[in-house]
């Protein structure tokens, strides 16, 4: 379903089933409004979040991602979160180096019971998504572009940013 | 792949604020989907039978439902469209009520969120397979770990359902706490009569194989195939001919072993037996206190047993054990209450503990049932009781209520005035909790008949004057500050999570929470469940309980052990990881990550080191396909390209159209 | 004896044992060297251990698997044995390690900046100590070493070999203090500006797989995910997003793995600095979790352990 | 007595000692622990466990008003024995500063010994106790509290007769300036 | 042993200059060098935070900064009223905004955080028992003595972090070195009355007299105080006290460290012994008594 509302941004959410998912199923039946903006995708475990998921909706053109699995020490696998955990952290702590805004990404923890934890953590991180506003496109969205960016490199030569200095 | 797409109503709940209409219709333009529809219930007996026709008849092999949770009805949906010839995983599910109508009211907001939550459901079905489980074969025995009385009514009940049951308990004796109370609540029962037949019924039943003075060192293996390693620590008597006769423990001249089961009010033989109705009734030694273990010298008790049953060299024993299912009753342990300075730190022995009083005022206890106070052994007349100490208490991280504190406090100032007719009570409390059937009652007798003296408020001190004991707090309703001169106070210590709840808790797979209680799989409908399947709670080892609680879980717990050892053969979630042989190159990392030792390494048959999914172990994680570089190691149901395709129907990659 | 004799005498006391030693020979001009896989006395002539011998020998080595195979190794070559040691991918009595001394070796691409004309083909190269006389067309070019010295080298900790079962040369007593300016210059810029850049560079990528191929660390084989179909990561479209996936895949499963050894960087045949994110991400796992991969033996890549209570890990508040 | 009406409960009150005192009184449930340790309780009109309740419920004139405000010694009994982690202490603090911003002062000997005080500590840099005893007798009229003193301190030397005046005394004088054209 | 910056307090000027001059002899003797604070102003003292807090912690925040300028960065006070509130200062200022606030109100702003110590505190932890038990030569063998600690020198427990908030032992442990028998006094930490001798001598003699009532009923010979406040009501107001309660009280009150001096062989004229109002003489002589007999004996 590409075509959205311009008022809308892409908001991509990785969940684990057994507390995170179970807390945004709490904050609905309990009717805690939230921006619509997000998707969510229902995995097992945090553990089971592929970092490079995170980056494929990125790269894809995803406006903000948002992992949330259960708070640690409660993971349904024991120890699925703590290793979320350590991928996650390296990925947002790379971030910065590709020049996609690190508060794009976030992680965080919500148990099942925490619905307006959940409305909380989903309506802060909206905002702040809106506040960042659109994503760039990694890919050059005109056949005009896509020319410039080839003369640019070819003008370049060998322009090795490590060299330069 | 033909694919039906059903979306419901559910009444107004979802047609409230989507527009159904309109997302059915835009499915009907999503890839594969030949058939698109809305109705008003469709988890309701018409609306299955709906989704089952349009199976047959549009020839589906594939469904997608939008509507609730799928926590809620996933299982009704996968069980309707099996019915209708289908694998169950041939369905996907969008929840388009908690995570889009209840959460907003923009209607067009609403719909095409909806919208994409189908195409997202659609694309990962697309991708789905068939799965099929496993079945396997159970053991036909329970474990039960902890004698107390939850863990004697589990054991009781499976064993009189037929299955086998082995026993394992840290103490001497099984009997738990119950076994040191005097009297129980509301009833006054004496606690002892009651429990000590149930205790008496575990040593005899044939079914039932008993190890004391043991815990579990070791589990794998998987629900309905467990296989358990007991340590059983030395006693230095050899139980198989113990008689219990007791002549052992009134010659050993070391009679400075702290009383463990006492509560340490006084002290016992470093060779004992520790009371009158102990099941298994063996004595045992305390190897820190008996001299000659300890020194090499001594040795009388092995001169005066009769059956020669002293072996001071015994060592530990470990017995293997395998089992189909586990129930754990590790009960808890009491707040260590010199976490409260202004109560003394145990610099005044005349601050004791409710469990410690109960010792007094038992007849089987240190002072023969005479209440006497630990400094000078005189009789108490002020009696002051505080409650709540250690629970409800934020600053010693002990937030929770340790719920049955009032009943017992109440029953305590009660049997204070029967034994001590000239005593007076007062009971400091914050509020008075006694929900259980008779027990507001009872608490009101307390104070109507007994004449005990209830006061809203905390203690903020004791401190000694004189031969007694200043308790000063406070009166809230009155607004006041209180000091009552005590000659005994006994506070009502918390609950905690028994010692080594974590550590077992990891052995066995089974979470604690912050405070180390098991958690159990769901609060309201799993209420013994874990998450590991196959292992059972009973009592307070998930949370406090009082004893009819505990034997109510205990009898609960055996039930549901009772009903899965029922089948002959169990099935397992085909979810599970699954791995591609030519993909692996052996590197052994997901066996490392795997949190449940589900994963082993294997040689195929070049002789290259592959891994293997023990399927019946693994249970869904997917923390090894994460580890996995070449992706080789897939969890079936959500693999990378079922994730991939979620990804890709949410944010379409933007190919170099411009081009075209 | 010179170094290169002393390096022959050791290997030649292994080579019966082995079934391999890797080294490196010169290439197919004077100015170039190749790796080079000794199994007898005549292969074993042609050693050569000039800093024009780049290559990093580990990359090998889990092709030999089930083989004994020697290895000649610099410093952050023993790293990558190290770290394929500790991952399992290579057992420790199947390698014999010659390790070497390492005062740096060149960049390839420098000296073609240094020299005058494109270098083509060079008649021939004398190294001397700290410089580099290379004939071309007829015309002797002195070059400083020190100024064609790989960026790696300039920076590099561990010059000396972690481990080995031979040690040829003289040990460093000390690391270098230099920093990579272009390195923190490139970390300081805004977002935008990085963004362009990788938009620019992966704009060029022609997916070789080059950096993939030459990376020690890489040890999926013909399993790589970014060219496959199932699991299928991405497409085989050239654009630069796909491009840069298969950069983040790269990066990603060289989490606390990356030796640092260059050899990504010096494999790219269109000079895309592949280095800033290894070492961006590198100093993210030093400081989250103080781990350098392959500085010690038995040490879990972080990724694949955890900690109950993670020191470093701080949790945003919500 | 007073009857109150909740709905008319000053929230704004609670939201400002909340907010100046950094504590989250909404935790107080009233176990009545303050009250038990404070040795001034004897003294006070209100007990601290009230005070903690008068805010909460939004009661600012009473708890203004309070004599206890005045009498309460910050020993730290109430703080350091919270099963809530309240600084309870300073929330009297808090709701003292209130009390003398809004010009409700109960227990006026208090204010004054706290204002003779600072006038000392303002005019010489250090406190000046003789000087602030008879400050305070002027303002207070008490003449005779403390006239049973006088004999033990002046046969002991208690008191010292002249101010110890520092040279950096205008610089604090410069702290109370510069506090009031803040306030 | 290191130097230490050193905060003497307004009361040990005047009423309490028996405790700055025998804190100075003692901190001699142990080997603690403590180097005076120049041009050292008044902390606030209680009735700066019952004014405002900002007030309060920039005039201990402008010791806290001479301490800085002197290159130092602990200092040590024996008052635990002056302790406490520059504690609460330096803890106050390790927030941000806080600090700017009391900065502003200051010539010279405080930059980094100061620890303070109380002396007790210093001698507990940084002198070991053996030198203070190998350096008495005037042991105080038989007599009682309660130790008082008063209601802030470790309350609250966050902010202090010294010793057991409800039964500290310092002073204890030290008279204990001394030869002296502690007694188990049941209110170390109670409240003296503070400052409301002034306003409302009532509070005091009555809360004062409970604490004379608790010592009493163990038989103390004395008692030890570490607070220039609990000292003087205790003490000076021991009279007003009898008068109120219709008791006869004669207990002397000494500061820990002219006992910890004396039993240390410290000249009497740096203990300042003549300062007590209540006559401590029965003390000494009790002391004299019990040698001879133990001599005799």
């Amino acid at each position: 379903m590409p075509a959205q509302d311009e008022r809308e941004l892409r908001i991509v959410g990785f969940l684990c089933n057994w507390c995170s998912y179970g807390g945004a199923d709490t904050a609905g039946v309990a009717r805690f409004t939230q921006p619509t903006d997000l998707r969510i995708i229902r995995v097992p475990c945090s553990g089971r979040i592929d970092p490079l998921f995170v980056v494929r909706a990125l790269l894809n053109g995803a406006d903000g991602v948002l992992v949330s699995g259960c708070h640690p020490r409660d993971c349904h696998y024991a120890e699925g979160n703590f290793y979320a955990r350590r991928r996650l952290e390296m990925l947002k702590r790379f971030l910065p180096i590709t020049g996609i805004d690190e508060r794009r990404f976030e992680y965080t923890w919500v148990s099942a019971s925490e619905g307006q934890r959940w409305q909380h953590v989903v309506t802060e991180f909206t905002r702040r998504i809106h506040e960042l506003g659109p994503a760039q496109s990694f890919n050059p969205a005109t056949q005009e572009e896509w020319f410039n960016l080839a003369l640019n490199e070819a003008s370049k030569g060998e322009a090795c940013a490590c060299h330069g200095s | 792949m033909r694919i039906g797409v059903f979306i419901c109503h559910c009444g107004s709940n979802i047609a409230g604020t989507v527009d159904c209409e309109s997302v059915a219709e835009l499915a009907s333009g999503f890839p594969e989907v030949v058939y698109s529809t809305d109705s008003m219930y469709t988890c309701s007996e018409p609306g299955q039978e709906g989704i089952i026709t349009a199976i047959h008849e549009q020839k589906l092999d594939g469904v997608v439902v939008a509507s609730c949770t799928p926590r809620m009805h996933e299982p009704t949906f996968r069980r309707a469209v099996e019915r209708a010839g289908l694998n169950r995983y041939m369905f996907e599910m969008a929840n388009i009520r908690e995570h889009v109508s209840w959460i907003g009211k923009d209607k067009e907001h609403n719909t095409n969120k909806a919208a994409d939550l189908v195409l997202m459901a659609v694309e990962k079905l697309r991708r789905n397979r068939p799965l099929v489980p496993k079945s396997f074969e159970t053991i036909k025995r329970v474990l039960v770990i902890g004698g107390g009385v939850a863990g004697i009514q589990a054991a009781l009940d499976c064993a009189d359902g037929g299955l086998d049951v082995v026993m394992v308990e840290r103490d001497q004796s099984i009997g738990g706490k119950m076994a040191k109370l005097d009297k129980t609540f509301p009833t006054i029962d004496c606690s002892s009569c009651v429990l000590g037949p149930k205790m008496v019924d575990i040593a005899q039943h044939e079914k039932i194989t008993l190890h004391t003075c043991a815990e579990i060192e070791a589990v794998s293996g998987y629900v309905g195939n467990f296989s358990v390693t007991i340590r059983r620590r030395a006693t230095y008597v050899d139980w198989t001919k113990c008689t219990g006769c007791g002549v052992c423990t009134e010659k050993c001249p070391s009679k400075r072993s702290p009383d463990v089961f006492n509560e340490f009010m006084g002290t016992t033989t470093a060779i004992n037996i520790p009371f009158p109705q102990a099941i298994p009734k063996k004595a045992a030694i305390n190897p820190a206190t008996c001299t000659m273990i300890q020194k090499g010298k001594c040795g009388v008790c092995a001169k005066v047993c009769p059956v020669g049953c002293i072996d001071y060299e015994q060592q530990d024993e470990l017995i293997n054990v395998d089992v189909g299912a586990i129930v754990v009753a590790t009960g808890y342990d009491l707040f260590d209450w010199h976490k409260y300075p202004q109560y003394g730190e145990g610099r005044y022995p005349d601050v004791i503990t409710s469990l410690q009083y109960e010792r007094l005022l038992s007849a089987s206890g240190p002072t023969g049932g005479h209440i006497k106070r630990p400094s000078d052994g005189k009789e108490p007349k002020n009696v002051v009781f505080i409650q709540c100490v250690g629970s409800r208490d934020r600053s010693v991280d002990r937030p929770y209520c340790s719920g049955f504190c009032c009943m017992y406090t109440a029953k305590q100032a009660i049997l204070t005035k029967d034994h001590i007719p000239d005593s007076q009570s007062y009971v400091f409390y914050m509020d008075i909790r006694a929900p259980g059937k008779g027990y507001d009652e009872f608490t009101r007798r307390a104070m109507e008949e007994y004449g005990a003296q209830y006061v809203r408020g905390r203690v903020a001190m004791i401190y000694p004057h004189g031969e007694q004991l200043m308790v000063r707090g406070a009166d809230t309703l009155a607004g006041t500050q209180v000091e009552v001169p005590a000659d005994l106070v006994v506070l009502a210590t918390g609950v905690e999570a028994a010692q080594g709840a974590v550590k077992l808790g990891e052995t066995l797979r089974v979470v604690p929470d912050q405070y180390g209680f098991f958690v159990e799989s769901h609060p309201k409908l799993k209420p013994v469940e874990t998450n590991t399947a196959g292992v059972y709670l009973a009592g307070a080892c998930q949370g406090p309980k009082d004893i009819p609680t505990s034997v109510g879980q205990g009898s609960a717990a055996a039930a549901k052990a009772l009903g899965l050892l029922s089948k002959e053969r169990l099935e397992s979630d085909p979810a599970v990881s699954k791995v591609n042989l030519s993909r692996c190159v052996g590197c052994q990392k997901c066996i490392g990550t795997c949190p449940f030792g589900a994963i082993k390494a294997i040689t195929d048959r070049q002789g290259k080191l592959k891994a293997e999914v023990i399927e019946t172990v693994c249970q869904g994680c997917g923390i090894c396909t994460v580890t996995c570089p070449q992706g080789a190691i897939q969890l079936e149901h959500f693999t990378d390209n079922q994730i991939l395709a979620e990804v890709n129907a949410l944010c379409p990659p933007k190919m170099n159209a411009s081009f075209e | 004896m010179s170094q290169l004799e002393e390096l022959k005498a050791a290997i030649r006391g292994h080579l019966d044992s082995l079934d391999c030693v890797i080294g490196w020979e010169q290439g197919y001009d004077p100015l170039h060297a190749t790796p080079l896989f000794i199994r007898n006395e005549s292969d074993l002539e042609r050693l050569s251990i000039s800093p024009l011998a780049v290559h990093n020998p580990a990359t090998y080595a889990t092709g030999f698997a089930g083989k004994k195979i020697g290895m000649v190794v610099r410093g952050c070559h023993s790293r990558s044995i190290i770290e394929l040691l500790n991952e399992k991918l290579i057992e420790r009595e199947n390698v014999v390690l010659f390790g070497l001394c390492c005062d740096g070796v060149v960049s390839q691409r420098k000296i073609r900046t240094a020299l005058p004309a494109d270098p083509g083909f060079v008649e021939a190269v004398e190294i001397g100590d700290d410089a580099l006389h290379i004939t071309l067309a007829g015309e002797k070019t002195t070059i400083k070493l020190q100024d064609v010295l790989a960026d790696k080298c300039r920076i590099c900790a561990y010059p000396d070999p972690l481990l080995a079962d031979v040690l040829i040369g003289n040990k460093h007593d000390s690391r270098p203090e230099e920093t990579l300016a272009c390195q923190e210059a490139f970390e300081a810029k805004p977002n935008a500006e990085k963004f362009t850049f990788w938009q620019d560079t992966m704009s060029r990528c022609i997916r070789c797989y080059a950096c993939r191929n030459v990376c020690p660390m890489c040890v999926c084989q013909d399993y790589c995910i970014a060219a496959s179909r199932d699991p299928l990561w991405m497409s085989q479209e050239n654009s630069p997003a796909e491009n840069f996936m298969f950069q983040m895949i790269h990066v990603s499963h060289l989490t606390g793995r990356c030796t640092e050894c260059g050899e990504c960087e010096r494999a790219c045949p269109v000079d895309i600095p592949l280095m800033l994110l290894r070492r961006y991400m590198n100093k993210q796992v030093q400081e989250v979790f103080g781990h350098q991969a392959g500085t010690s033996l038995d040490k879990t890549p972080p990724l694949l352990t955890f900690q109950v209570e993670e020191a470093r890990i701080k949790e945003r508040d919500w | 007595m007073n009857i109150i009406d909740l709905t008319a409960a000053d929230c704004d009150f609670q939201a400002e000692v909340a907010s100046r005192s950094g504590q989250d009184l909404k935790t107080c449930y009233q176990c009545g622990n303050c009250t038990a340790g404070c040795p001034y309780t004897f003294a006070y009109d209100v007990p601290v466990s009230q005070i903690m309740r008068l805010i909460q419920a939004g009661q600012r004139e009473t708890v203004l008003n309070s004599k206890s405000l005045w009498l309460c010694a910050s020993c730290q009994s109430c703080t350091t024995r919270c099963p809530n982690s309240i600084d309870v202490a300073k929330v009297m603090d808090v709701c003292r500063h209130m009390a003398r911003e809004n010009g409700c002062v109960s227990e006026r000997t208090s204010k004054l010994f706290t204002d003779a005080f600072l006038q000392s500590v303002e005019k010489h840099g250090r406190a000046f106790e003789l000087g602030l005893m008879a400050t305070y007798t002027m303002k207070s009229g008490r003449f005779f509290d403390n006239i049973a003193l006088g004999p033990p301190a002046l046969l002991h030397n208690k008191l010292s007769l002249k101010p110890h005046s520092i040279q950096g005394k205008e610089q604090v004088a410069r702290i109370f300036e510069r506090f009031r054209k803040g306030e | 042993m290191a130097k230490i910056a050193y905060y003497p307090g307004c009361s040990g000027q005047s009423t309490s200059l028996e405790y700055d001059l025998s804190t100075r002899a003692v901190c001699r003797a142990l080997g603690i060098e403590l180097v005076d604070i120049e041009d050292w102003s008044c902390c606030g003292s209680t009735p700066a935070h019952t004014v405002n807090h900002v007030l309060s912690a920039a005039l201990s925040a402008r010791n806290l900064a001479l301490v800085e300028q002197q290159g130092m960065d602990t200092v040590t006070t024996p008052c635990p009223s002056c302790l406490s509130n520059l504690r609460t200062a330096a803890h106050k200022m390790e927030d941000a905004s806080f600090r700017d606030q009391a900065n502003a109100l200051l010539d010279t702003p405080c930059t980094t955080k100061i620890e303070t110590l109380s002396v007790l505190q210093v001698i507990a932890e940084q002198v070991d028992a053996e030198t203070i038990r190998a350096k008495v030569v005037r042991p105080l063998t038989g007599l009682k003595v309660a130790c008082y600690y008063g209601c802030i020198m470790n309350r609250p427990p966050a902010l202090m972090q010294f010793d057991n908030h409800e039964n500290p032992m310092a002073m204890d442990k030290l008279m204990g070195l001394l030869g002296a028998e502690v007694v188990p006094y049941p209110l170390k930490v109670e409240c003296c009355g503070a400052s409301f001798g002034v306003p409302r001598v009532d509070i005091v003699t009555r809360l004062a007299g409970k604490l004379l009532d608790a010592g009493r009923d163990l038989d103390a010979d004395a008692f030890v105080t570490a607070c220039p406040l609990c000292q003087m009501n205790l003490d000076m107001r021991q009279g007003q006290i009898n008068t109120a309660l219709k008791e006869n009280f004669r207990i002397p009150i000494f500061y820990y460290t002219q006992l910890l001096g004396y039993a240390l062989g410290i000249d009497d004229k740096e203990l300042k012994f003549n300062k007590l109002c209540v006559n401590p003489r029965p003390v000494f002589k009790k002391l004299s008594e019990l040698k001879e007999a133990a001599q005799a004996g």
